[in-house]
């Protein structure tokens, strides 16, 4: 049977993305990073006791949950397999905005993109095509993200700056006009104040007929 | 009219933190009126209405925002309207048939509260639900660097042309639908003018009702206009204003013009 | 000790960012997906009988490690972000509606709901809780919204079908002579009046000692 200490520090490495630092843990649990340490040790031990196909393993300064080595035939099957060959649309999207408005956060991108994009965004970030960059400074002090060295290679730029410039949106008539409409605060000429009865003509709309958008 | 219960907590010392209440739209406010203050909208007056919700938005205001000002003033105009079409002279020809009406309207106002308490305890068992799964955090760390490599190539074929295009096309304005109303013309009327039409009208008639003298009228606020003309003109004196009971027969007198008709003001519709 | 398929499904959930579903399993490992969902099953009954700080589940149509409930406080520490922000009143509604009615339209919702829908809408698409899976074959072509498996995974259910039958929820013959009471047309002498009983939680409420209340 697990500890308290032991399930906490199940729960908390099995859902980070990164391996965690075991003087971040001895913080959390409010113990020394020695008795975290013995704690691993112990938890690595029983995995590999009953023979689990995950590990509890040390690396990069943290602890993490990983595949077991000799599982590895599996994990390539469900790589190749599994797993679209095609970026989707949706990640496309992302990965534009990303490189033209970075440093951005997940935000940003969900707001130009109209819904949410964080499972997009890990996507894209797994694949190393885009990292953590810095955090906003602002409240919140949100991640912000921008393209990585391999996207460059893979996209055979130089530099981000040399992606082609955006357009300059002209607007064609339909939009003027739909802007035009939207940004007009009294939207129709007032008609004469003590009219009981509908001038006939008004039937079609006020702009139907109204050439004139502009004053 | 029977008495008003009105909404006692706001006239004493609250004795304890009272949970602001969040209405979710009118049918949930007239919800909420009728299940913890037992309005009888058909008996309640209207003030009394409109004292609990000038009540209710001062328990909000710390909180107040548009959407919910907005919601209030729409449950106050759908209980003045089914207030009002009991207070306004009924029309005999045409009672039975507004009788009818007047079920069918209470009828899909009791299905509609109905759907909507139905969904708001829907809403609350979906939000303990959320609640409990919110307890657990998902693995989402992926796949392991050692693996990176035999990702297919997704980017295969992709270029920073194709991404200047997909950004460009993200990039456009979209139009935001928006309901023009302004087609619609708003009707209008001038209580002055319905003063002159019943000027020259009611010497004609010399006495009659108010359902016969409105019976030519199309627009509810016509007939409105019309009521509100004659009380004008009984104000001045140049009429006068039978009715045996409430909601019975009302019956207009002609008396006749006094030296000034005096000032009116202008109705908008 | 865990045998070899029920490690490689360890593997292949654990390297997984989402959930993994079992008909994929199966083709990894080359069993039938019934045999994956009975080793699944065992696997997080070997879990919680050694009362591990995490959990397989089942949600989203598909299986994914989490921690266990019970370790929210430690994890919660850890997670600055926390789970993404609470959804109002208002939007939990628009959920319900959309969960229970879909395929349905904004201008359904809005019927419901009484208010123009529009604003919430657009906040439950962009947090990726609904999104608009079609438009109504009649006059309008109304863009239609259903949930998404990511709205599933949030209530921590596989199947949208998992929530409570609507019917449940429908008001119990009290509520409804109450209101049926109230909205009487005929303005006739009511009966005396029936004590409306709220529910047992909101017992002790403003209004409930006051004599006055019964007219």
């Amino acid at each position: 049977m697990a500890t308290e200490e032991e399930r906490a520090i199940e729960a908390i490495v099995m859902v980070s993305d990164r391996p965690v630092e075991p003087h971040l843990l001895a913080q959390l649990l409010e113990v020394t990073p020695a008795r975290v340490e013995d704690i691993c040790a112990l938890l690595a031990e029983s995995y590999a006791a009953e023979d689990r196909g995950f590990q509890l393993v040390r690396v990069a300064g943290g602890y993490r949950f990983q595949s077991h080595p000799d599982q590895a035939p599996y994990v390539e099957k469900f790589v190749l397999e599994g797993q679209s060959a095609r970026l989707s649309a949706a990640a496309l999207e992302t990965l534009a905005i990303v490189a033209y408005k970075q440093p951005v956060s997940r935000a940003q991108v969900a707001a130009i993109r109209g819904v949410n994009a964080d499972a997009v965004i890990r996507t894209l970030q797994t694949r190393g095509f885009i990292a953590e960059v810095g955090r906003d400074p602002g409240p919140g002090q949100a991640t912000l993200y921008g393209t990585t060295p391999l996207l460059l290679e893979k996209l055979g730029l130089d530099r981000i700056e040399q992606l082609p410039p955006l357009a300059q949106f002209v607007p064609g008539p339909e939009i003027m006009d739909a802007l035009e409409r939207s940004l007009r605060a009294d939207p129709a000429p007032a008609p004469a104040p003590i009219e009981l009865r509908q001038e006939p003509g008004r039937a079609g709309g006020p702009y139907q007929d109204d050439p004139d958008l502009g004053d | 009219m029977s008495g008003i219960r009105r909404p006692l907590v706001y006239n004493r010392p609250v004795p304890y933190t009272v949970s602001t209440p969040v209405f979710e739209g009118p049918f949930d406010l007239l919800l909420h009126l009728i299940t913890r203050q037992q309005v009888d909208l058909w008996e309640v007056s209207l003030s009394a209405i409109v004292d609990g919700y000038v009540a209710t938005l001062a328990e909000m205001q710390t909180a107040l925002d548009l959407e919910v000002a907005t919601e209030f003033l729409l449950i106050a105009a759908v209980l003045l309207e089914l207030k009002a079409r009991r207070l306004l002279p009924g029309r005999e020809d045409v009672e039975l048939e507004e009788e009818l009406a007047l079920w069918e309207e209470r009828d899909l106002l009791l299905a509609r509260l109905l759907e909507c308490k139905t969904f708001k305890d829907a809403a609350a068992t979906l939000h303990r639900t959320m609640e409990s799964a919110g307890r657990s955090w998902p693995r989402t760390a992926g796949l392991e660097e050692r693996f990176a490599s035999l990702v297919p190539d997704v980017l295969a074929g992709v270029t920073a042309a194709q991404l200047g295009d997909v950004m460009n096309a993200l990039l456009v304005p979209k139009p935001q639908a928006r309901l023009l109303l302004d087609h619609v013309a708003p009707v209008r009327a001038s209580v002055g003018d319905a003063v002159v039409e019943l000027v020259d009208e009611l010497p004609r008639a010399g006495r009659i009702t108010f359902a016969r003298l409105t019976s030519g009228l199309v627009e509810r606020l016509e007939v409105i206009v019309r009521f509100l003309a004659l009380l004008e003109l009984y104000k001045q004196g140049a009429v006068d204003l039978q009715q045996a009971v409430t909601f019975g027969r009302l019956e207009v007198v002609w008396l006749g013009l006094p030296d000034d008709p005096g000032g009116t003001e202008e109705y908008d519709g």
